[in-house]
């Protein structure tokens, strides 16, 4: 089971988090891009279902990122952090309901604040428990206290609203300059402004004594007792802080919605899907989670609306990401920042390039057949005719399955050829560069 | 009008808990399109999109909106009053706050009866019969039935267990004050895997009668443990014996012990019993989903009558509305958008020359024991709609 | 008995042995001397299959290459690594258990000639290895390689955190396994035990053996001590 | 409560018991020994109760009763030597989040393959019907037959434990692996071996679990965190508590449906007044019987905060 | 930490300590007083219970009965963070970093608290000046500057061990405990060692467990003897090799004198 040292979320070439050094040029370009995408984004991608999404994800860019400040700094694997996340919709909605009935004079606004303080609350009051323990004791206590509060939320429909939730309206209030928080555009700039904010405040938690001493007690949680720290209360501030930005994110959340239920709110699949996909972006970076987060609204809007195999793709892709890339989709980025850094970009991409198309035309096949398959089991009513990428074709045809067979051992067959070619390439390459830092060219 | 195509957005679980149910339910509106497009007064084209709403309130006004987003003006939900509640919430704003683009949402299983009541709206229409409505039924039926005597009461403890339950109480102190609650209690929701305690307590409490709300596996189990026990001379009055799965669970073991409220039953005769039969001759699975035939007819009804198939016509013409159910003349009630139609109590019997409808190959049926008329079944409602001006 | 041959060796893409060659023969004690990171370690290493290696590696006629760990253990090679490596959780009993092939039996050695050796063990025999103290950590991993019948025995700084009187102890009976039969492979880097009991000494520098002679010999070269050995 | 509705319970809660161990022996093999959280454990179980289904209608359901539990070993096996052994350098978490991502592509294979509804799997005519008769209430063979083999379970993985290194094999090369390579044992082999062992414990479980049960693609879901449940309260890598685990948890949760107390009957047994408008009345409200099925997590907090070493447990992590 | 030198100016004491694991009793009755600022090397056979007694003061576990003493303070029974909050400071025998940690972070982590930055959140660790220059101050200290960035487990192990030192000394305690501290290190390197060691502790208490007598002979004001977990023999180097129990039950004839002379 996962000692603490051992929940290496990340290949040790990737350890080390970000830290933040005093502002230089370089940090305040990459901040400013980040503003300018949360402006732009909306007038990029225009849809309602691309307003919701951009919403969701960012919220779910606090959530993950406060997730991840357990897991990738603190070494502390929960299952339980919907809890939080859950609690604080629950909270705000309760709260944004009274303030609608006027007896909260708190404009929306604010709202997300009183989220964030109830999920510290439940934090400081449930952390106090689980966080007394590292470890796999720590994950067992949280998923436990994850199925209980869970079961809860159908239990006490005074306070959960049972199984259909709890609803309001955000456009309580008059609203200021015409900002009613109605319109989906304002709700995504209010959680754009929460994201840029919380994101900023979450970075610079990392370089606070508690954030480093943090990363000290998941490393070698026995030595920190040794130069004057004591681990459960450093465990323990660190998950109230958690606990209250996955309380912000709740709250927008529910803010986002107008409706919170119980039996996904607080749910530990929900849990797991933090866990999930924290990881899969790249808990050993601070912006990995961030990644996992856009990857996490994909998959569950849009991949599910793609595909009716989507469950399918989503557990290849788990499967195959963790076995080939364990830091996740930020160590990939780094690994070709590095690249970057050192010239040696240019010279991989062309082997990128075939991977790819080879990658693609496998994918092309694999899919076809795929989906055939679930066409021939859940959409049967509608005749073997399906459309697959603006093709038609009959999924009770030997001919099709032959030919998109044939499509998918051609295009692995080539990968793999590609890829035995590329890790020379990689290798080489790593090695120079290697060669380069020993020689102290340090960048 | 004619030759247009209506684009109905189905939202229902196709993973999870209930995606054996969804999975049905798609194909049954899916095949009943199919039907209904080769021959139908308006002339429309039926067109159905699929989208799993994976039985989450969340995750359905994400679809919705993506349903909108695809030129759905129609949609169809009825698993759970969670995303029930949340179609409603977001087509009240949504339709307010976009005129001339309005959405129009048909619930053809979510029972619970604040739909209709409390929680009423302009834009919901629902084809199901709810909780009270089958519950008013079922002790209608009991009413008769002197030998029950001891009742004891088992749900899952979630808002439609608590509601089954209380209705049931009500409604037998009304109608059968003599009857003895000896039990009342509440599993959670898909959780039991072992209800041989549970049973263990019924026989304890000398029950004749169990009226259960349970479905899918708390369902199937229960009963498998109450036939395993020898608990054989107890009836269970369920409402979702035919729902996917149950019927394998039921067996020969619950034989004659096993009865049902719903609005229709598997050995229906006529148009419904075609389409059920090509149903299972296509998919080899059942069609219990059976308001899915009331979604089109009522449908297209209404688009004869308004001349359009513009949401907005349509659901002022629906109101009120009497157009042919499978089962005669239905009406859908003006002042909170229940559909009245008639009930029947169906017994788990074995199949017979004349209810040959072999339920899920088991060889054993729901039979018709008694046929309740629209008025019976009818419940009150407290619904203050408010109707758009 | 074994045979080491232009052996290089490496950790990634570092190159770590240079061409090593030496050779031990039955009953021979070899001390292997080095300063710290001159690739001794290594070489124990490349020998029990642990590291990537190139090169000829020959024990008793057998060519090593590409056999995995568990392979050459059983062809009859023992090896006792600088880092202990006890199995913490596991009681020494159980350690020395594991160190057993098969059930044991037609092994020279016995528990009960493990705990006569080193008495101490035999006291703690139930107690979890992770909390015996270093120097008796040092012991069970001898004892433990011991169990496994080895005719070649590599062992890798035996005496480090040995109070001084146990060093001598193991300097006697690593006698007394030559006396047995067992060649011996001694790494080590304080020249005090190696100096008494060794038949041959190498020095290690740089990944290269850089001397090869009789202690005397390495003693009256103190060129050789001087530049690979720092003292 | 009375004798014979005492006696009924008891057998219940032990056989549920038995049931839960025969679910969870495999995960404590595994999990004791490997330190792998293996969240798939109950996809294999769902496994082995599909391939039971899809097997006895060929060769009938005593040859299925072997065969089943050897193909979803194999598969164990498979899953890793080509997957998990690749991860585990990397740590425990990415271990586990291997095995939910198996557990995904399962339940969609299972469900491309068998459907997504229940499948007829019936009882074989030999486990059908009632073993015994006790009070009037049947109780039926084929929960006779789960306590059989659960019983057996026990005593052939306890055999394992004991009889063999390799539990000790394991531990050790947790910490150590090239140590333990160099003291000559096949490290790589043994962890499959171990580990497709465990699935196929996992296998037998649904082979028999799937028919006297329900056999439906969620019942993997449905039994996925009770057996952590299990495997944790008894003690992390003991198998005696497991086994005192699961018939812990049976008991307690049988006895615990029988028991209509709530904190608001009890109070008004002490003549305290409570009502819908007392604070808190929704938790007074609740009846023992409704949070039976929740109380093992209760039990799971509980016992991490007081003894994190589990019942029986050596060890804390 | 300032010395805080009453009940009768000892920096640590020792009364009758005891300790047992089960049924072993391992420590039977040790008892030892250290004056401020003297080094006292522990010796003893291996199992004698040396890194037990560490343990004892330091708070890795209670004893079974008797009193330890910092400053006068009763400390045992105290958690680890309190007693090294109160000025006692140790290190490993079995090396014991931040394995994911830079060396300067490691070192910074280990003067955190001394300087009273506790448990901030609110405070950016680039802007507080005096923990950086500390910390960098030790980290040429143990001539580690070179390798600032390195993560701590991409060291050597003889840098390991230095980081092990400059961790236990960075928080600025007064008595400071090093078990085996040169273990592993090469002869020249242990010599190094020795000086750093002897610079970085100049005017603390130290107490330091070593086997390699040319060590403890060069660094010991007094030397403690361990046997059996008592202390048999407490006292100044040259009558410690002199007196006979302590030959027989640990030196040992010639390895011993060997490497004392050695150095
Ligand atoms: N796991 C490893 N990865 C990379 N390089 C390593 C590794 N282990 C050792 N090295 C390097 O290989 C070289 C030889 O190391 P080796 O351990 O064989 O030396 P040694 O002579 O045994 O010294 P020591 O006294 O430190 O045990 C050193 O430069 C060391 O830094
Ligand atoms: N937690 C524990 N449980 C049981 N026995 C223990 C425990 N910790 C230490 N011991 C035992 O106490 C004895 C003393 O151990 P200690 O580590 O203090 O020895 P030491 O004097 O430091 O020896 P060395 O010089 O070899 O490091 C040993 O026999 C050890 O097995
Ligand atoms: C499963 C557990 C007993 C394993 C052990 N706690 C470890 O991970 O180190
Ligand atoms: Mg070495
Ligand atoms: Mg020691």
């Amino acid at each position: 089971m996962p000692t603490p040292s051992q929940v290496s979320t990340v290949p040790p070439t990737a350890a080390r988090l970000a830290q933040p050094r005093p502002l230089s040029g370089g940090r305040i370009a990459i901040w400013s891009l980040f503003a300018l995408a949360l402006v732009a984004a909306p007038y990029v991608f225009t849809s309602s279902l691309a307003l919701t999404m951009l919403s969701q994800i960012g919220y779910l860019i606090i959530i993950c990122l406060s997730y991840n400040i357990l897991l990738g700094q603190g070494g502390m694997l929960s299952f339980g952090h919907a809890v939080y996340t859950g609690l604080g919709s629950f909270m705000t909605i309760h709260a944004m309901n009274m303030a609608a009935r006027g007896e909260l004079p708190i404009p929306l606004a604010f709202m997300p604040l009183v989220g964030g303080l109830a999920g510290a609350f439940f934090a400081v009051l449930l952390g106090f428990v689980t966080t007394r323990r590292a470890g796999t004791t720590f994950a067992m206590i949280t998923l436990g206290i994850g199925e209980l509060v869970a079961a809860m939320a159908l239990m006490f429909p005074e306070f959960f609203g049972g199984e259909g939730g709890i609803t309001t309206d955000r456009t309580y209030g008059k609203g200021f300059l015409g900002i009613t928080f109605g319109p989906a555009i304002q709700v995504y700039y209010l959680i754009a402004a929460y994201c840029f904010v919380c994101t900023a405040l979450m970075f610079a938690f990392t370089g606070t004594p508690l954030g480093r001493i943090l990363n000290a007690v998941r490393d070698n949680p026995e030595r920190v007792e040794f130069i004057g720290y004591n681990t459960q209360r450093v465990r323990w501030f660190a998950f109230t802080i958690a606990g209250f930005f996955a309380g912000i994110g709740g709250a927008l959340a529910a803010i986002n919605f107008e409706i919170v239920t119980g039996a996904d709110s607080v749910s530990t699949i929900r849990s797991g899907g933090y866990l999930l996909f924290t990881f899969l972006g790249g808990a050993g970076f601070f912006f990995g989670p961030m990644i996992g987060a856009a990857l996490l609204v994909f998959a569950s809007v849009l991949l599910s609306e793609l595909s009716k195999a989507w469950l399918l793709y989503l557990g290849l892709a788990f499967l195959f990401m963790v076995m080939f890339a364990p830091g996740g989709v930020a160590s990939l980025i780094m690994l070709n920042v590095r690249l970057a850094r050192f010239g040696k970009l240019r010279a991989v991409l062309p082997s990128y390039a075939a991977l790819f198309v080879a990658g693609c035309v496998a994918l092309l096949g694999a899919a076809a057949m795929v989906e055939m398959a679930y066409h021939l089991q859940l959409n049967a009513a509608l005749g073997p005719q399906m459309h697959f990428l603006g093709m038609t074709l009959d999924a009770s045809a030997a001919q099709s399955w032959v030919v998109s067979a044939v499509v998918f051992l051609v295009g692995a067959a080539a990968f793999e050829v590609l890829r035995r070619r590329f890790l020379r390439l990689w290798s080489a390459v790593q090695v120079e560069i290697e060669q380069r830092i020993a020689r102290g060219e340090a960048v | 009008q004619k030759g247009e195509t209506v684009k109905i957005a189905w939202l229902d679980p196709l993973s999870g808990l209930m995606a054996a149910v969804g999975t049905n339910q798609l194909k049954t509106w899916q095949y009943v399109a199919e039907e209904f497009n080769k021959k139908n007064a308006s002339g429309v084209k039926f067109e159905i999109i699929g989208i799993d709403n994976k039985l989450s309130p969340q995750e359905t006004s994400s679809a919705l909106r993506s349903a909108m987003d695809q030129g759905a003006r129609y949609v169809v939900q009825g698993n759970g009053s969670g995303p029930a509640l949340a179609i409603i919430d977001a087509l009240d704003k949504h339709n307010a706050r976009n005129p001339g683009k309005e959405v129009l949402y048909l619930n053809y299983a979510a029972v619970d009866p604040d739909l209709t009541n409390s929680k009423c709206s302009y834009w919901h229409f629902r084809l199901d019969a709810d909780t009270s409505m089958k519950m008013e039924a079922m002790t209608t039926f009991m009413k008769d039935h002197p030998e029950v005597k001891k009742v004891y009461l088992i749900n899952q403890n979630y808002a439609h267990g608590h509601q089954v339950s209380k209705y049931a109480k009500d409604m037998l102190k009304r109608k059968r004050p003599d009857v003895e609650i000896v039990g009342d209690d509440f599993a959670p929701l898909a959780q039991v895997r072992d209800f041989s305690p549970y049973i263990a307590k019924i026989k304890q409490s000398g029950a004749d009668t169990v009226i259960t709300g349970n479905w899918g596996t708390d369902l199937s189990l229960l009963i498998k443990a109450a036939n395993d026990a020898g608990l054989n001379n107890v009836s269970f009055y369920t409402y979702y014996g035919a729902v996917t799965g149950s019927p394998t669970a039921l067996g020969a073991g619950a034989a004659g012990r096993v009865y049902m409220v719903s609005y229709s039953h598997a050995n229906l005769p006529g148009e419904i019993g075609r389409m059920r039969d090509g149903f299972k001759k296509k998919f080899n699975d059942d069609m219990y989903a059976s308001a899915v035939y009331h979604g089109f007819s009522m449908l297209d009804a209404a688009f004869v009558k308004a001349k359009s198939t513009d949401p907005a016509k349509v659901a002022s013409v629906l109101e009120g509305m009497k157009f042919n159910s499978f089962n005669g003349e239905a009406e859908m009630r003006k002042t909170d958008h229940q559909m009245q139609q008639g009930l029947f109590i169906t017994r788990w019997e074995k199949t017979s020359d004349k209810y040959p409808n072999d339920s899920e190959n088991t060889g054993y049926t729901f039979v018709p024991v008694k046929y309740y008329e629209p008025y019976v079944a009818s419940t009150p409602t407290s619904c203050q709609m408010k109707r758009p001006s | 008995m074994l045979k080491i041959e232009n052996l290089h060796a490496y950790y990634g893409k570092s190159h770590v042995l240079h061409g090593v060659n030496f050779e031990v023969r039955p009953g021979e004690i070899v001390a292997l001397l080095g300063r710290n990171g001159s690739g001794r370690s290594t070489a124990a290493k490349a020998i029990m299959g642990l590291v990537h290696w190139e090169g000829h590696i020959d024990w008793k006629g057998t060519n090593l290459a590409g056999r995995k760990a568990y392979e050459i253990a059983h062809l009859g090679l023992g090896y006792v690594p600088e880092s202990r490596d006890v199995f913490p959780n596991l009681t020494v009993q159980q350690n020395l258990l594991l160190g057993q092939k098969g059930n044991g039996r037609g092994s020279r050695w016995s528990e009960d000639d493990m705990y006569a050796m080193f008495p101490r063990l035999g006291e703690r025999r139930n107690v979890e290895a992770g909390v015996m103290s270093g120097g008796e950590q040092q012991m069970l991993t001898l004892c433990r390689t011991l169990m496994g019948d080895p005719d070649l025995i590599i062992i890798d700084e035996p005496t480090e955190g040995l109070a001084p009187k146990i060093v001598e102890l193991v300097g006697e009976y690593l006698t007394t396994l030559k006396g047995k039969g067992i060649s011996v492979l001694l790494i080590e880097q304080k020249l005090t035990i190696a100096m008494t009991i060794s038949d041959r000494a190498l020095v290690m520098g740089h990944g290269n053996i850089v001397f090869s002679g009789t202690p005397e010999q390495l003693r009256a070269n103190a060129g050789v001590r001087k530049e690979w050995l720092e003292v | 409560m009375n004798a014979e509705f005492f006696v009924i319970s008891l057998l219940n809660g032990v056989s549920y018991g038995l049931l839960l161990f025969m679910l969870s022996s495999g995960l404590t093999l595994i999990f004791s020994m490997m330190g792998v959280l293996n969240f798939a454990h109950t996809s294999f179980y769902m496994l082995g109760a599909y391939f039971a289904y899809a097997l006895s209608g060929a060769v009938g359901f005593w040859p299925a009763l072997f065969l089943a539990p050897l193909m979803v070993g194999a598969l164990g096996a498979a899953f890793e030597r080509y997957s998990l052994r690749r991860v585990h350098k990397f740590g425990h978490v990415p271990e586990l989040l291997v095995t939910f991502g198996l557990s995904y592509l399962i339940l969609e294979v299972v469900q491309l393959i068998w459907g997504r509804s229940t499948v007829p799997y019936g009882l074989p005519t030999q486990l059908q019907g009632p073993l015994f008769t006790l009070y009037g209430t049947q109780f039926p063979k084929s929960r006779s037959f789960i306590m059989l083999v659960a019983v057996l379970m026990l005593l052939s993985v306890w055999l394992l434990l004991t009889r063999t290194r390799i539990g000790l094999v394991i531990q050790a090369a947790l910490k150590h692996p090239q140590m333990v390579e160099a003291l000559g044992h096949n490290v790589p082999r043994v962890f499959m071996l171990v580990f497709g062992g465990g699935c196929a414990l996992a296998g037998l479980a649904g082979v028999i679990g799937g028919n006297t049960y329900v056999t439906e693609p969620a019942m993997a879901a449905s039994v996925g965190s009770i057996i952590f449940v299990v495997v944790v309260v008894g003690g992390m890598g003991s198998l005696a508590g497991a086994f005192l685990a699961s018939l812990l948890i049976g008991v307690v949760q049988t006895f615990a449906v029988a028991l209509d107390w709530s904190a608001a009957s009890a109070l008004a047994h002490m003549g305290v007044q409570v009502g819908e408008q007392t604070f808190g009345w929704p938790l007074l409200k609740l009846t023992v019987s409704q949070v039976a099925p929740i109380l093992p997590y209760l039990f799971l907090v509980l016992m991490l905060i007081v003894r994190p070493r589990g019942l029986l447990g050596t060890r804390e992590d | 930490m300032a010395h805080n030198d009453s009940g009768g100016g000892f920096a640590l004491e020792l009364r009758d300590l005891h300790k047992s694991f089960g049924k072993t009793e391992i420590i039977r009755g040790a008892s030892l007083a250290v004056r401020p600022g003297e080094r006292v090397a522990i010796i003893g056979p291996n199992g004698a219970g040396k890194s037990t007694l560490f343990n004892l003061i330091s708070g890795r576990f209670a004893p079974t009965s008797g009193e330890v003493l910092l400053h006068g303070a009763r400390i045992d029974g105290r958690a680890p963070f309190e007693i090294n909050r109160m000025g006692l400071s140790r290190s490993f025998q079995i090396t014991n970093i931040f394995p994911r940690l830079s060396v300067f972070e490691n070192l910074r982590c280990g003067v955190l608290w001394s300087l009273g930055y506790r448990y901030a959140f609110w405070r950016f660790l680039s802007r507080l000046q005096d923990a950086n220059e500390r910390a960098t101050q030790l980290m040429e200290m143990i001539q580690l500057s070179g390798k600032r960035d390195v993560l701590a487990m991409n060291l050597t192990y003889a840098e390991q061990r230095a980081l092990e030192v400059g961790i236990t000394i960075a928080g600025g305690a007064s008595v400071i405990l090093l078990d085996e501290p040169t273990s592993g290190m090469s002869t020249t390197e242990t010599t190094r060692f020795i000086a750093l060691i002897r610079e970085v502790t100049e005017g603390r208490t130290l107490l330091t467990v070593e086997h390699d007598m040319g060590v403890v002979f060069g660094l010991a004001d007094r030397i403690a003897v361990v046997v059996y977990g008592e202390v048999i023999a407490f006292d100044t180097p040259e009558r410690v090799r002199a007196n006979p129990r302590v030959q027989e039950a640990y030196l040992g004839s010639v390895i011993a004198a060997q490497q004392a002379e050695g150095h």
